[in-house]
């Protein structure tokens, strides 16, 4: 059982409501790449008795860090633990973001809470031009963007309330400045990937975009998690969360 | 060492322990192959499969309620066919026993799946009536004592494995139901499938299930299924798998000592992968330190108060 | 200020707003008047009464589970006569509806209470037909449609009051037996009663509860008796008054979606003791700020999927 | 709603498993005296949607103790809160030990966790002999007997092991030392309970007993902390916990 303990080493708040936790466990971290995620047990409490998927934000040595948004009473929960604290993490899980070296030149997208496995993509994928569209709602809400400069040629953030950078959508500013990408990466509200998807596909470009299901096991046994791609039912754990674009958004959808 | 002896006999079928993964919860174990030894489980009850490939019900499936969940995957599967190709060679490396949980929109339904597994390894059939995610489905049966009556009889009638009826809590008199399955032929019953529930988004007014109504399960509807179990027990002289909201060894145990002869875990594993090797060695300890020799002799051993 | 109505009418009684204290955890108001100002509730449903005093089940008469309890009062109550004598003069003074739970053990007891309450200031009759503590008792009424039917109509022939119908769900349909309530003449229904369920102590391998099995309430049934509410409400026409592990007021929105007019609050008392004043004022709040004029809008509109 | 907050000013181990809480709040610590209780919600979840009842230990000016064993789940959790920590209690409830200033000698009986309104209760009542009867179940059990000496004429510790004191029950204790008393306070387990109202009763001397009940409500209105008691069925919460010797134990019990 002595797996799933996670220590947490340093707790921190981004924003007013993301929390970002730099946690303890080799396995975990040893076995972690862009676009997994960890499950997350939030409360010692059988109220709540399912995990919530969190995904990885970064992995080195024996530590991986997550960041989560407090959006329900699971989230709110997790935000109590503390430094030194133990976590009971199950992960990683799931199927994350492929590269390729002989990629020339990609673009990462992430809008909102999608944002962390694309940050952690644009900082581990190495050796050719990176292009980073971040979208947030507002100013406030801007994370992670500081010490990502670094790792990306360019980095493009829109803001819908336009409080700060490009003002409106994320897809917006990708399509204006879209180029002959030979790979991207999205991660975002289902919306916005949906349109991204479309796009990309029509203009033949190849794409991984992060899907978001509701959970049960996380490991591919329930069957709760799914979705339809051109081949059949998938599982968005365990075949996802990551997908090729081509597989997935493939029907009009309400 | 004191041995303690922790097998029990089903219709037959002898478990090595009376921990047994319920159906739809545990796929068909290669996932949570990959936390516990399979080997150490008494029992799997694969995920529930028709005679066709069903892709299930829209998402989103699931919805967390008060210490349980809803679900309406609405019976997604292989079908038997591809269960049989592809499943239970890998099911056959292991020792734990194999029931598969059978599900069919008419009486023929279950008469051709009964057909097709007869020629293969697996142990026990488990005929789910109770199934409520399907629409025009098998929830008919389930819930009168002439449907389960018909259908145990017609499966019983051309089955060669061990057959166990599993009965949905939905219903007036679950005792009655039991005990139409037993006059039937039934080798042995199961419960509590879900219970039909609704949770509702209010901001948009509509239900949180895309399939509107799911089935309730985990730790919230323990304190029914016990309940269930006992009035089983009471009516019934086949043996009986209890399950609910099993999160622990103790809970297992309110349902053997309540009359079942083995358990099912379900929802929690969710929680904690590692749960049904846990219960069993759990279990183990726990006969030790209490002079039990046998779990036979905790099965129903419940009394009353008054 | 934006006025905001949250009046609803009840086979003609008009509470000032929908929530309701559910019968048996309120007592007769008196404790909670303590902590709320009873003046504010929309009504309350009295301790379920009977002709004769009765004291009730020996204890332990409750136990604790996943977030829910189960309860075996076993209607101690100081029967309708000194309920007439004592209660009703406090009752009286305040503004709420009171709302008179009478559970029988006959056609002939129910009848008798009616008659003597006939003659009282009390607003409505709840027919709790469901109570699952008392041995040969109500719960047989409850069960099947014939006993509802049956004293439905025998109370509705005598009753000066409107009178509604509390169903119990431990059924098969829960919308065929309010259906022939509706069809007796119940002026309303209310729902739903306790679930029946057991606890067992591992150690002493005895049922927690000295009466063996009570009735599970709190949030752990809450998805259970939404789903309840919208099949009934599906299946008649009169009034519904939802009920079943309300928490707070987004759980009170639930059943007024999935149908019901009005709200009962009860296990959820025993946490907040200012709940049913806080729902209140939250209700208000809510309305305002969604601009909802008249809460009647909110009744029934679930949209389902697909 | 704000009646509800009590803060803890202080948290502390008297045994292994006994944790004493000093806790803030004027209106609980006003109303307080010897016998009543609180009812504490134990965590923010809702797993247990039971408050539990505690004794009050002791009261003044605006602030109030309790000390609780950890006993299941509900302690358990009560346990996790720390110095600082807002928990939320509902009381003083109940029907206390009352006190005459006719009194010229009284006894104080108390085991396990029945000790801590008795404790309460000699600390509180003046003006006349007062002797202590403690029962606890081993030496390392025993508990807040120092400050006790101070308050009491005479002492009387047994250990069920023998470790400490009379080795043994308290209620032979009791009985060997048993005098003309005019008054006997007493809390404890059922069984000693009711050994010693017997005792009592049939040796005339008038005495107040402290019940246990499981509760909901604790206040009244769910009817199911009942007790039969000579005035017919009563409720421990409310008519009680504290009741005269002469009204319950009057049936002999399984
Ligand atoms: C693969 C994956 C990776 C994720 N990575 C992150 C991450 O790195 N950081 C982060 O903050 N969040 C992430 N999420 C989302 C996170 O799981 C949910 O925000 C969380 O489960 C909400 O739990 P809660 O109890 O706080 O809220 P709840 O009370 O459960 O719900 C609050 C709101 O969130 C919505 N919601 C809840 N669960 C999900 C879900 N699984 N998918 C979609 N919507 C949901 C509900 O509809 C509701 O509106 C990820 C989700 C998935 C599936
Ligand atoms: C009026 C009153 C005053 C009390 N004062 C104190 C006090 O000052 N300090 C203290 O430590 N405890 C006191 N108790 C007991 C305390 O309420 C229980 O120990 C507590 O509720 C146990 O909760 P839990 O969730 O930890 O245990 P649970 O998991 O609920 O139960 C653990 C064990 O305790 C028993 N138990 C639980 N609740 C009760 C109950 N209400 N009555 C009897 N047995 C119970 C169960 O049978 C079980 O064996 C008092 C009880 C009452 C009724
Ligand atoms: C996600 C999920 C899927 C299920 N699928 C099936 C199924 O296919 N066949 C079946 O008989 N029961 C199915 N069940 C019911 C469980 O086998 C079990 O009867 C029920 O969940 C109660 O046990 P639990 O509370 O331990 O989960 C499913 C339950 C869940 C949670
Ligand atoms: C302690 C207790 C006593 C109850 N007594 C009665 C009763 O006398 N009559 C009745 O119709 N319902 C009775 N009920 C049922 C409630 O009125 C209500 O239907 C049920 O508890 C579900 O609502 P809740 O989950 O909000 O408690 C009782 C419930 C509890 C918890
Ligand atoms: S969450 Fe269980 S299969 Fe994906
Ligand atoms: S606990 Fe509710 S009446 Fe005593």
């Amino acid at each position: 059982m002595n797996l799933l303990k996670s220590k947490i080493i340093e707790k921190k708040m981004l924003t007013h409501d993301n929390i970002r936790l730099v946690l303890e466990n080799k396995e975990i971290a040893g076995k972690s790449y862009p676009g997994v995620f960890v499950n997350v047990r939030c409360c010692h409490s059988d109220e709540l008795i399912l995990r919530r998927p969190i995904s990885v934000l970064d992995a080195y040595e024996d530590r991986y860090e997550i960041v989560f948004k407090v959006m329900g009473k699971g989230t709110e929960r997790l935000a109590y633990f503390e430094t030194g604290d133990l976590l009971d993490v199950l992960g990683p899980l799931g199927k994350g973001f492929t590269f390729s070296q002989n990629y020339r030149k990609v673009a990462f997208i992430g809008g909102g809470i999608g944002i962390f496995p694309v940050v952690y993509a644009a900082k581990q994928f190495h050796g050719c031009q990176k292009d980073f569209f971040a979208g947030f709602k507002t100013k406030e809400e801007i994370m992670l963007m500081e010490s990502l400069k670094q790792h990306v040629d360019h980095l493009y953030l829109s803001t819908d309330d336009g409080s700060e950078g490009y003002p409106g959508f994320i897809t917006d500013l990708f399509m204006e400045k879209m180029t002959d990408y030979d790979m991207v990466y999205i991660c975002g509200p289902a919306v916005m990937e949906e349109k991204i998807v479309k796009t990309l596909r029509k203009n033949k470009i190849k794409g991984q975009v992060s899907l978001e299901e509701r959970m049960g096991c996380g490991i591919g046994a329930c069957l709760v998690c799914a979705c339809k791609t051109s081949h059949g039912i998938r599982h968005v754990c365990k075949d996802g969360p990551v997908f090729d674009i081509e597989d997935v958004f493939i029907e009009d959808e309400k | 060492m004191k041995h303690v002896n922790t097998s029990v006999n089903i219709a037959g079928v002898t478990f090595s322990n009376p921990v047994i993964a319920a159906s739809g919860t545990y796929g068909f174990g290669r996932e949570y192959g990959n936390y516990v030894d399979l080997n150490k489980l008494g029992g799997i009850s694969v995920k529930g499969l028709t005679l066709l490939p069903r892709e299930g019900n829209m998402p989103p499936r699931i919805a967390e309620t008060p210490s349980g969940m809803l679900n309406s995957v609405g019976l997604e599967n292989p079908g038997v066919e591809r269960f049989i190709s592809d499943e239970i060679p890998f099911l056959s490396q292991y020792d734990l026993k194999t029931i598969v949980n059978v599900a069919g929109n008419s009486i023929e339904d279950y008469v051709n799946m009964t057909l097709k597994l007869n020629e293969t390894s697996v142990d026990m059939l488990e005929i789910n009536l109770s199934c409520p995610n399907v629409k025009h489905g098998c929830v008919s049966f389930g819930v009168s004592e002439q449907g389960v009556y018909e259908v145990t009889k017609a499966v019983k009638e051309v089955s060669k494995k061990p057959v166990i009826i599993k009965l949905t809590p939905n219903v007036t008199s679950i005792a009655s139901i039991a005990y139409k399955a037993q006059d039937a032929g039934a080798d042995g019953v199961s419960l509590i499938n879900t219970i039909t529930g609704m949770k509702i988004n209010v901001k948009t007014r509509r239900p949180v299930l895309y399939n509107n109504t799911g089935g309730l399960s985990g730790p919230a509807i323990r304190p029914i299924a016990v309940r269930m179990v006992h009035e089983v027990y009471q009516a019934i002289d086949i043996p009986i798998i209890g399950m609910g909201g099993i999160t622990c060894l103790s809970d297992a145990l309110e349902f053997i000592i309540a009359g079942a002869s083995a358990v099912m875990i379900g929802t929690y594993n969710f929680m904690n992968p590692y749960l049904c090797e846990q219960i069993v060695i759990d279990l183990i300890d726990y006969m030790k330190h209490n002079n039990i020799d046998n779990i036979k002799e905790m099965v129903g051993s419940l009394r009353l108060n008054g």
